[in-house]
């Protein structure tokens, strides 16, 4: 099957899903004359014309409130952002107004609304660098996607675009396999591999709510995301030619979250660590070291590993910065601590 | 109408108009009045949760503003919803049942006074965020410019609003793409305890449309004939496909600005000037002097209004109370 | 001494400070003229006159962005918002500036700025009952403080005014003793006594970072803040007569955490429940949690018990808001549960 | 200056300037213009972490507001700021060991290019999410008041900045108090690919100052002088206590929005119309006309400036990495 980057599979998506269904249409900056910031909108102005793909001016909180009121009268829009870190300008209008307003209609209002865009650290400053998924699995009403692979940003987009919540569709500027806006190479990192990177060319749908094992093993699981996802796999593979047989679990959705296949994974191996790029500090991987609690504690032989990004804003400086994003070498520790506590 | 200050009285000029159309508002008018008194004296009984924000004195803008729309166009709403929502068709019985969070009630009992919302009649909701309501109605008449359907969605909020800058983001991209919105700023003089000119650079606040390239106008606020004109002629250019509007209706809230709060920062003067312009009275007085009803047809009316609100808050407390879990039903779409 | 409620303690705590300081300001909707929605401001415009109390335009995010430049320039700006739920319209003030600048500058710059207000839920709907503090926490670069008792909210406002970083100062509204600004009566709950309301006049500065015990006990611990400080020491008195022992322990700040007083108390009692009233999920409860994971997972002998608020937006009606914010009973299950697992 | 498309050519009128000052100016906007195109090529390099954006073609608006100002004036600025940090004095020595990531980098190797700092010189930081200064530069006007020092606070923002809500709430603060505040609108043409045209319902932007009841006006962006007396209008007027001013400064971004950025949506002729229109020549042609400078004297502060960039990266790179752990005592204002 064709190899394709996971831009390339988010407009996939996106474009199969507008020729489906005229409802569908796309808000953002320069997603149309220019194809997005890192291109995930392609062409899509030309295919779908101006009714459909929206260049709005710089107004994150305007436009994510007229994709509400476009999703609560007949349309089933997709925001843009061109950073996620742009998404607190919108903040009240996400977390006030489209997560809440089917629960304060006693379920009358549907907010059929998919909010994207690209996260991740890549040497850019504290302000382009954040990983903001923690914000909105705190914010019932919303439900929060992560893809890793190519293959699961196709079928969890769709998935996304069908469903008639408002959802946060996050993507790592590092797993696009595409430029960035300032014209260089496709970013990307050592640790990603090819796995998953087998996307059909028709559309198809990965339920939300539903983990995926990315690899079996017997002595420890790893649950990671998005990069984080590929960093835990490689040290996976590193600990295997040492005889430690690591299981990898990729959430793919924050909220809902599939308990089950976590807890049957911790109930296997009775070691985990807990992997995310985001803030530490009540962040994605607190819930999940807090729900290994709730659910599997005494199936736990040693306390869950935390591994996160530190609690600080994000250095510049590439040294810093890797510092407190973590790296492969911190997770690997991390699993050797979950083996030997 | 020019400055905020020259409060106008006397009776609406009703020559020439649809008699049905006058009896409808009046009536419209007399029924957002009623349920907001009724609700004032179910707040000191104790018997209602939460809070609520009256809008009497400001009926002539809701009642005026949807008059000159059709049944499938859009509203969005604010904390001081009720009178906008009786405006829009809502049932009565629905908002009371609401308001005392009963499984019948418009929402379920989930919403409350200031989320009110009825899809089935383009109500799509009262937004409690200061200036929130704005982008998402802007939202709506872009979705009514995509499906072509032909509705306009029209945007209730305060003087105090207009200094957020979600209204800034929403008026540029209306008029940017000539969607078929209409703006209406409920001047009533007052963000809480904060005077037009104390929180505005620019207190004629229908002037700042120019900043958006939009049309903006100012009319008398309780002469709910005033309203719908200029809400007519703002609908006609949105249907055409001539893009937003901007108009600023002067009005007052003659209560304090939720419950029993006694906006002790007005003076007593301003705000007996402001009851000698009732909107109700200045309509009826309007409709006699056109010789279109006369004293006792208007009483009739009148109490008519009164039964149904007596009706509703009898239907209300004959409604089921909310559950302790209901909620659970309503957390995502699919459950 | 005197008994005052929680409103006037931070009232004179600013008060105090703005009289021995004069780069201390106040900024905000209605606290001028009208002293506050909730009273906390009132009389300050008369003593301190408008260069020192703004009343603002309904612009969060742009009394925010003055306060942080006013801050950044000389003043201590004290920001109101009139319910904390408002705080997100000023979310990108909040967490991409104040929070990021002055690791931004690489420690240059200082943003003394002190962001308050009310929360809590009180029967007035999803967009006026939220708890805000744990995307704030998730926040690093801002302290969050949590004060329970008129005591700590004297001595912390203090603090944070000092304080050279941004502070989330977080005031529940059932603790306040004052009137709404409905004008009805004052809001409160049946689970608060007493405890700690003697405030001595002069003033007195509580160290941010540094917990409390409320209540010594040696069978189990229950940490919690705010409201749910007061429900978790009701429930501990009923216990006690029952001859169970409850430990409670108020952390007061958020961030930084007082982790060493929480490990102290797990290590004598080896069971904890933890309680807050934001939601469940990604929050302060699962950041507990965590850290109770980390820190003392072999001094546990049950899981921890998580309580807190339900993962939905808070309904309207009375009998569902009380389903979904944690009750006396609630609590009280939990701590027998911790007992008995 | 009327309209965004009649671009301007010619030499600048230097009649009857000090002297010093227009040496001044030439040479600040050299050393922004040098300190860029060093960096393009140090980029190219790979030896450089992150992005940047050039202002190239834009260092008239920088240099010329500044140059208005007082040392202990503060600005605050945006993704696109080297040139107001060279125009503020911010040594280059410090700007460039930032970018290289150093210790000694103006934010210790904690900001890089889009939050460039330094206190010491009234740069009070360059923010990266658009319109996020606007606020802040506000509150310092806002701070200079209540401390009576005299100050005026300015804010660098783009065309695309107007459309963000924070523009809005701030104008009407600073209006609504009469706070010593100036807002430059770099109008640049081009928001990434957005044309203003495509992105505000009113491309007459500095008219939008109408709706905060504040002075407005446009000025020809590529003439440092033009736009040096309107800024030093504006400190007047702000330093009076007569309140904040909104300037509009027509000029273009030569080079694409970030780094390699091709800007493929611009139409070549229109680049090239723009190119002819160069600040920086304009100026120098300028000095010639009026007699203040010849050739060879402007050639000696060409290669000055050249130099001074070119001493800049020698520093730089004799400094010192930041170490991975750097970052701990930046986290709160105690560590
Ligand atoms: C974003 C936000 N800020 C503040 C409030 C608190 N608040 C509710 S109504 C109100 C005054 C609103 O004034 P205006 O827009 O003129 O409407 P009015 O109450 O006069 O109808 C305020 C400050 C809020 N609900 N939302
Ligand atoms: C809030 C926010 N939205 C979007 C961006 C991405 N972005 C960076 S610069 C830019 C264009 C800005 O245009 P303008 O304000 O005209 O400044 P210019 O780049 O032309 O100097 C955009 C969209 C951002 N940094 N912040
Ligand atoms: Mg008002
Ligand atoms: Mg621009």
């Amino acid at each position: 099957m064709r190899e394709i980057g996971l831009a390339a599979a988010v407009r996939e998506g996106m474009v199969q899903e507008m020729r489906a269904d005229p409802s569908v249409i796309v808000l953002g900056e320069d997603v149309g004359k220019f194809g997005g910031a890192f291109h995930v909108t392609h062409d899509m102005l030309d295919e779908f014309g101006p009714d459909r793909v929206w260049d709005t001016p710089i107004s994150e909180a305007g436009f994510t409130g007229l994709g509400i009121g476009a999703a609560l009268t007949g349309l089933r829009p997709i925001v843009e952002y061109q950073y996620l870190d742009f998404i607190y300008c919108a903040m009240d209008q996400v977390v006030n107004q489209a997560a809440k307003i089917h629960l304060m209609s006693g379920g009358r209002a549907k907010t059929p609304l998919v909010l994207r865009g690209p996260q991740g650290a890549t040497g850019r400053g504290a302000q382009h660098s954040q990983s903001v998924e923690g914000y909105f699995m705190h914010t019932p009403g919303m439900k929060v996607v992560v893809p890793a692979t190519p293959y699961d940003a196709k079928g969890l987009i769709i998935s996304a675009i069908r469903d008639d919540n408002p959802v946060l569709f996050v993507e790592h500027k590092l797993l696009y396999g595409a430029a960035s806006p300032g014209g260089g190479k496709a970013l990307s990192d050592s640790a990603i591999q090819a796995i998953g990177m087998d996307v059909p060319e028709a559309p198809y749908a990965i339920p939300l709510g539903v983990a995926d094992v990315k690899r079996q093993g017997e002595d420890v699981t790893i649950i990671a995301t998005l990069l984080m996802l590929h960093r835990a796999l490689a040290v996976a593979e590193g600990l295997e030619t040492e005889g430690v047989s690591v299981e990898v679990v990729d959430p793919r959705t924050l909220a809902p979250l599939d308990v089950e296949t976590i807890a049957a994974s911790v109930a296997k191996t009775n070691r985990v660590v807990v992997v995310s790029e985001d803030v530490s500090r009540a962040g994605v991987a607190a819930e999940l070291v807090a729900t290994i609690n709730d659910h599997c504690f005494y199936d736990l032989e040693a306390p869950v590993q935390r591994v996160a990004a530190a609690n600080t804003p994000i250095p510049f400086a590439p040294a810093s910065e890797r510092h407190v994003i973590p790296q492969v070498g911190d997770i690997r520790a991390a699993v050797l601590r979950a083996l030997s506590d | 109408m020019n400055t905020a200050t020259e409060i106008l009285r006397g009776p609406v000029d009703c020559g020439g108009r649809d008699p049905a159309l006058l009896r409808r508002m009046f009536r419209k008018m007399l029924e957002a009045r009623e349920f907001e008194e009724q609700l004032y004296y179910l707040f000191l009984t104790t018997a209602m949760p939460g809070t609520m924000h009256q809008a009497v004195g400001q009926e002539a803008v809701a009642v005026g503003v949807v008059s000159a729309l059709n049944a499938d166009d859009t509203i969005t709403s604010t904390h001081r919803g009720h009178a906008h929502c009786v405006a829009k068709d809502v049932p009565l019985n629905d908002m009371m049942a609401e308001m005392f969070a009963k499984r019948e009630g418009s929402c379920r009992g989930m919403g409350g006074s200031m989320h009110l919302t009825d899809f089935d009649k383009g109500m799509l909701g009262a937004f409690a965020i200061v200036g929130a309501g704005i982008p998402i109605a802007t939202g709506a008449a872009l979705s009514a410019k995509v499906r072509g359907s032909g509705q306009v969605a029209v945007s209730f909020f305060g003087d105090g609003a207009v200094n957020e800058g979600i209204f800034h983001e929403a008026l540029n991209m209306a008029s940017l793409w000539n969607l078929p919105a209409i703006y209406i700023i409920e001047n009533n003089q007052y963000a809480l305890s904060m005077t037009v000119a104390e929180s505005s650079a620019l207190p004629d606040l229908a002037a700042r449309a120019s900043a958006y390239n939009m049309p903006g106008l100012r009319v008398d606020g309780n002469d709910a004939l005033a309203v719908y004109d200029a809400a007519r002629d703002a609908v006609e250019r949105a249907r055409k496909g001539d893009g937003p509007t901007l108009i600023e209706a002067l009005t007052y809230r003659i209560r304090g600005h939720a419950r029993f709060e006694a906006a002790g920062y007005r003076p007593a003067e301003e705000v007996e000037a402001w009851k000698a312009g009732d909107p109700i009275e200045r309509f009826a007085a309007g409709m006699i002097a056109a010789g279109v009803a006369a004293e006792i047809e208007l009483n009739q009316i009148r109490a008519d209004a009164e039964k149904a609100v007596e009706d509703a808050i009898a239907y209300a407390e004959s409604c089921t109370d909310v559950g302790a879990d209901d909620y659970l039903a309503y957390i995502t779409a699919e459950n």
